[in-house]
């Protein structure tokens, strides 16, 4: 595959762990925070953290949609189905993530509620079509990557006159959170671990580009590198983050300008301008409430926003009362310092959505990490 | 309940076949049932133990080690690239009864139709059904129909199951295996699962990629007659060829460690995978072995399989080894190590 | 997070403003309702379903050679040890 | 894949059987299914063949004349006066296998399960299964576990398959019956159908009434052993004594003549038939057997049957006929002749 | 069961099969219809024919409401399930009967319709209380004996305010039929067989009582015997009637006075009278339009009258051309005249209304004559 | 036409109108809303779910009778010749 094997290669990999491990200092220590879900995948699945010095250290940041989604907003989602006897659509993710009273959308699947998987907005707008006699929500979760694709099927269920088509907003945006992480004095103590420098979103920032970055660059001093999802993109933009720290710079750069511009896909932007509108605060799970991190539908497309078409309860649902998600999800916990990790909870029996998610960290320490694990247990 | 009744003009008007549909007259236990079972079931399936017409088929066994293995095919879409339920519910009992090395001998087919069922449709499946029989030397001896109310089944479901006879002296099992063995595979994986994939109606891409879904029967009495050594076979269905390692790993208390890059997968396979957010690992196969044998057999049995043109692309790719944990773990093409677990929950698709 | 992956866009339907993808001849519809000017031939980034952006062949180049550099002076210096 | 995995902690949480719900993940061959497999199937049916975890499970047999039957089983609903879809799923098959005179051996069962329903059913279900298979002396040894979306089953589907062997010289077979032979049925008829109509959820009535659901094995046993003669036997489960009688005219061309009076029918089975306006004929049984022998034989067979608890209420009910039409014909209560046809249609209770 | 087991006996049938033979004048016949398919039935069910004297024949008429009933009222019912989405509550005698297009209920279940069979308009209503976003449709077939449970149905409907619940009405009644027969010219000498005298319904009469037959026994001087449907009770009416004929009488004698009264059930009546009213004229199949024939709904009712609540296609579905059902249910033709007898049409794969009630006809001749057919071949 | 039973009412539910027959021990909720004034021990037509009607001992009494008369003149002339 054009455009994603070179960047796999083993012979790449070498080289730029050799040059890692020649840029180094040895006397002091690099904790690189990767936001994104997607680089956290890309860590565990080709095992980059084996290629790197020992004192380059991954901090897993809460850049996955499925895992920062409070059990609230997956109850709603549930009552919509059940209460409201909606249509749900659903990306494949959010399936088996749990919410209250160890539901999820599949157990109520399963109790009979009607939950469709989609694999595209498109999917959702075909069963509004096909079912005009009932109600059909889209269940929108993701990052500005995922959200102009919810913008694209509002407009268009508009312009199709679609009256049963709504969606479920949940969409959240990656700067606020990062900027969060690194403002509030008592996540940045919490974690005991001072970062360093970011490995900024590769697709996220296909769609903001990377201008959104500098002001936090520049704020909070600290380097941020714009890195592909590859391998070889989270390598070289790790080396591109040492000598950053090394020359003490603290610049936005990017190493993924095959795709990523400064100012980004303006088209999109404008998409999601048009339809949707900062909400005030949001819930993140690990960070509580972020202020203007995530959007809403306009007054103006009201009639596709489920929030204002169906009443709904709010739900208190809360974390499973041991697990760490909120701590691992800020960087201050790693999976293993959670009691349930692998035991009462693993990918079979999530109790988190840390460990639904293959970006979850949880799940990626279980799946590309437990037998790191049991060998240091036997050594 | 299958059993052909002796010819007769017994029933005044053919069934429709072409525009008819199942309802719930044809599972009453009356003429109309009758109907179904000689001019549809009966036409295509015919042999002779089937036109017995008694409550079972009865038949000559020689004394030995028999094996008998049970499949419930529920596959949606009913037709696919490669194949559709009718061929798939023969490759797929035929295949559990040969991992064993067994000469498979016969088969039984118990149907569930759900009324409004097109008899067109049934038709196409029971005619493929007896061509993957006959093609592998299993005639369907001894059969069940039932019909199920609209929305209570979901067009056909079909169970079968086989028997066969072990030639003597063989003893394949999940348990026989030991670290050092090497593990091999018959061919590139994956091809089923994608295939069915591209033809559910909410995920549509186009392939070439048709399943594979074959018998192995052929293949495998070429394997255990050159290399009897083998310690155990398993068709790497459900959950793919990394459930299938995890249960093998676990019946035998071994690790297993893999190479990804000795792993046949098709490009078009690796690239709908990576389209879907799926591993190819996990997904289902129809017409592949994962081989079992000791190292110094390793070659000579990637020679047999590889002369054989269901082997051809046969490879070894990996090796068991010991572990008190029995993971599964696989070097990675970048260089890295990984874990290969069971599947969990669903392989469905996904965005992240 | 986000699931993206560059494929080649083998055709376009202007009217619907809907193109296919090929990869490795995996051939998928899209929506391109997130990109203008595409053309056949152009790679462009797909998540669920929708052209996201377009591939630069150019600065893909220069980020291969950025590595391959870093492969070079390290060779050098390995060599040189 | 229903074989039992070795068994250990490998599952962490305890599956919910009490209160759990199968879901899609049950069925996708990945940890969940094992988990399944191992804490419900296996944890009921456990012996030694099932616990061998291959595809297939491996016995000897001796040589001889095997008999392999099968039968889907999709009753509504799954529990009812006197029996489960359970206890049905073991005795439908052994049945089938046993008319033919044959020691039942062996069974494998293919579970469809619906997303949704509830594992404590389920838990009852196989519960009721392994006691069956227990008291017939029949292992379930091997098996498979399907899922399938809400609304594509019916809670849930079991096809089972069986194997046996017939005593040595021994061939029945609906092709024997000749004409002069006497026709025998075990006891009362019409139960089970009775007893799964009254508790249809639209049809409530109540009645004491339990399904006769049984195995056959020992009754026939002694039977064959007594009265080796005997031509055929079949047990006249959907479509009744009556389409079983037309099934067996049909394959020996030849006519039957019934008494009404001798026809052992429960007064209870007899009112609710008249109430719902369906025939006690066309009702379906599942514990009782229909045999013919040489009339010489019959009052030796009546008495053989007698003495069997599972016989006890065992009468002649009539007789084979030359007829080149194959009718089944009785004689009323009343005096007069009419035809027993096949059943049309299904039987539906009815206002006229 | 008391008062069934004793007017099934064997013993009894002798007795009463020597006293008919005694009572008849060998030098005439006697032909007797049985205006109801019950009748028809315990006849050919119980071999009463068989115990006549060989001038006694009976004469099947046209009572079985499955059989009279034309196609075009099939088509509709399939109508409402398949065009206007109802759920369709039929009595299970409906579900196979012939409508156009070889279609019936059975097979627009097949196709997909939701088509239910209930034992009791008290299950339809039950129904309609289950499903309160479907339109639910009890399709009411019968004669006056199960017209009075229909009734009950629509008011039991409309005391529980039900919106979605409705009746299609396709009751007939009995003295207009029985009276049309008589008076059609066409119609008596079509058969060129002259009726002797009537067995009378007996479990429509338990509902009307006796004294609706009086006008035309005395205006057609036929006398009727109303007579219980077990064979005793046949043979008993039967030798009523030859007595009257014998005597010269033409009077309405009532062999079934365990049930019937003169005047009937006057709380049925009146209910049925409240709800329903006449339709100014009814097809049937066979006799064709016949005046006064049937019910209808009340205007006061109409909200349950699935004709006024649903806009229906004027379906012009007729018999399979060769079929003889509405001469055979005119008393005109028998089974065996027809060509599709026994070889295209059979229980199996019924060509006309006849050959699916267990009531009709050619069904009865199939089920319980067919021996004697292949018996009068051989010899 | 018209399929009916006599079976006796075992019991009666005044406030839903509804009652219980039996037959042979086969028991049915039947509704009593088209008879009036029946009670426990009645033999009651059901047709339907309905009753219709309620049996008249005495009658069903005299009918058999009647037949047994016809019976027993023709036995009599039976046994006279
Ligand atoms: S291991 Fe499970 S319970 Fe613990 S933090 Fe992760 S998701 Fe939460
Ligand atoms: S035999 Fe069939 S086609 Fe002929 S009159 Fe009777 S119902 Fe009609
Ligand atoms: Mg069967
Ligand atoms: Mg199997
Ligand atoms: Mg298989
Ligand atoms: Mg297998
Ligand atoms: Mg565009
Ligand atoms: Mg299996
Ligand atoms: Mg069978
Ligand atoms: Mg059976
Ligand atoms: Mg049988
Ligand atoms: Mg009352």
């Amino acid at each position: 595959m054009k455009y994603v094997d070179e960047f796999r290669s083993k012979d790449g990999a070498k080289k730029l762990a050799t040059e890692i491990a020649r840029t180094v200092d040895p006397n002091r220590s690099y904790h690189v925070m990767e936001f994104c879900g997607g680089h956290t995948h890309a860590i565990f699945r080709y095992g980059v953290q084996d290629l790197m010095p020992d004192n380059v250290q991954f901090v897993h940041g809460p850049g996955c949609p499925v895992c920062v989604l409070p059990i609230p907003r997956i109850d709603a989602a549930i009552e919509l189905a059940e209460r409201h006897d909606a249509i749900i659509c659903s990306y494949g993710d959010m399936m088996r993530v749990p919410a209250s009273k160890k539901r999820s959308l599949i157990k109520a699947k399963a109790d009979g509620a009607d939950i469709r998987m989609v694999y595209s907005t498109q999917d959702a707008l075909k069963i509004a079509q096909d079912n005009p006699d009932r109600q059909v929500v889209f269940f929108a979760i993701g990052f500005e990557t995922t959200t102009p694709p919810s913008a694209v099927a509002i407009k268009q269920a508009q312009a199709l006159g679609l009256e049963n088509f709504s969606v479920f907003c949940n969409h959240v945006l990656t700067p606020a959170a990062i900027q969060h992480i690194l403002q509030a004095p008592d996540l940045r103590d919490f974690g005991a671990v001072s970062i360093d420098g970011f490995l900024g979103p590769s697709h996220v920032s296909s769609i903001i580009g990377s201008q959104p970055y500098d002001y936090f660059a520049q704020e909070f001093q600290k380097p941020v590198v714009i890195a592909g999802f590859e391998p070889l993109d989270v390598m070289q933009a790790t080396l591109m983050l040492i000598r950053q720290v090394n020359e003490g710079r603290f610049e936005v750069e990017n190493e993924y300008s095959r795709v990523v511009t400064p100012e980004g896909n303006l088209k999109a932007q404008s998409l999601v301008q048009e339809v949707f509108e900062l909400r005030r605060s949001f819930e993140w799970r690990g960070l509580g409430d972020v202020p203007y991190s995530a959007l809403q539908i306009r007054e103006c497309y009201a009639a596709f926003d489920a929030e204002r078409r169906f009443d709904l309860t709010k739900s208190k649902g809360q974390d499973v009362k041991a697990c760490e998600c909120p701590a691992i999800l800020r960087g201050a916990k790693k999976p293993t310092d959670c009691k349930l990790f692998g035991t009462v909870c693993t990918p079979d029996n999530p109790q988190g959505s840390c460990m639904v998610s293959s970006e979850g960290s949880c799940a990626a320490y279980w799946s590309y990490g437990r037998f790191r694990l049991a060998q240091n247990q036997v050594a | 309940m299958l059993q052909r009744k002796p010819g007769s003009k017994r029933f005044p008007m053919r069934l429709n076949i072409k525009k008819g549909r199942v309802d719930m007259t044809h599972g009453s236990g009356g003429r109309a049932m009758a109907q179904l079972i000689e001019e549809l079931f009966a036409s295509h399936l015919d042999n002779e133990l089937l036109a017995q017409g008694n409550d079972q088929a009865a038949f000559s066994v020689p004394a030995g080690r028999m094996v008998m293995s049970t499949d419930g095919h529920v596959v949606s879409p009913l037709f696919f690239p490669g194949g559709d339920i009718g061929s798939l519910s023969v490759h797929g009992t035929v295949n559990d009864v040969v991992m064993s090395g067994a000469k498979p001998l016969y088969l039984s087919a118990s149907f569930i139709l759900e009324e409004g069922f097109p008899l067109a449709d049934l038709d196409k499946i029971v005619a493929s059904m007896a061509k993957a029989a006959e093609e592998t030397g299993t005639p369907i001896v001894t059969g069940d129909t039932k019909v199920v109310e609209k929305g209570k089944g979901d067009g056909v479901f079909i169970s079968t199951t086989g028997i066969g006879i072990v030639p003597d002296g063989l003893i394949l099992s999940g348990d026989q295996v030991q670290p050092g063995d090497k593990i091999l595979v018959s061919g590139y994986i994956g091809d089923h699962g994608v295939a069915i994939m591209s033809s559910r109606e909410n995920l549509e891409f186009e392939t070439s990629i048709a399943s594979d879904s074959q018998p192995l029967h052929d293949l495998v009495a070429d394997m255990v007659r050159e290399v009897p050594e083998i310690r155990c076979m398993r068709d790497p269905t459900r959950g793919g060829v990394a459930s299938t390692l995890n249960e093998l790993a676990q019946q035998s208390s071994t690790g297993m460690r893999l190479q990804e890059e000795a792993i046949p997968v098709r490009p078009e396979v690796h690239a709908a995978c990576e389209l879907l957010g799926l591993d190819p690992l996990y997904v289902a196969n129809e017409g592949k072995l994962i081989a079992i044998c000791p190292a110094d057999q390793a070659e000579k049995l990637l020679n047999v399989m590889r002369a054989h043109p269901k082997g051809q692309d046969a490879a070894i790719i990996g090796e068991v080894v010991e572990d008190e944990h029995s993971f599964v773990t696989m070097e990675t093409v970048f260089g890295g190590q990984r874990i290969v677990d069971w599947l969990a929950g669903e392989q469905l698709p996904r965005i992240c | 997070m986000c699931l993206a992956l560059p494929a080649e866009l083998i055709a376009i339907d202007e009217a619907s403003d809907m193109g296919t993808v090929s990869l490795e001849g995996v051939k998928k519809q899209i929506s391109l309702a997130l990109v203008d000017g595409v053309k056949v031939g152009d790679f462009v980034l797909v998540h669920v379903g929708y052209a996201l952006n377009t591939i630069s062949p150019s600065e893909a180049q220069k980020t291969l050679e950025l590595m391959n550099e870093a492969g070079l002076v390290s060779a050098d210096e390995e060599a040189a040890q």
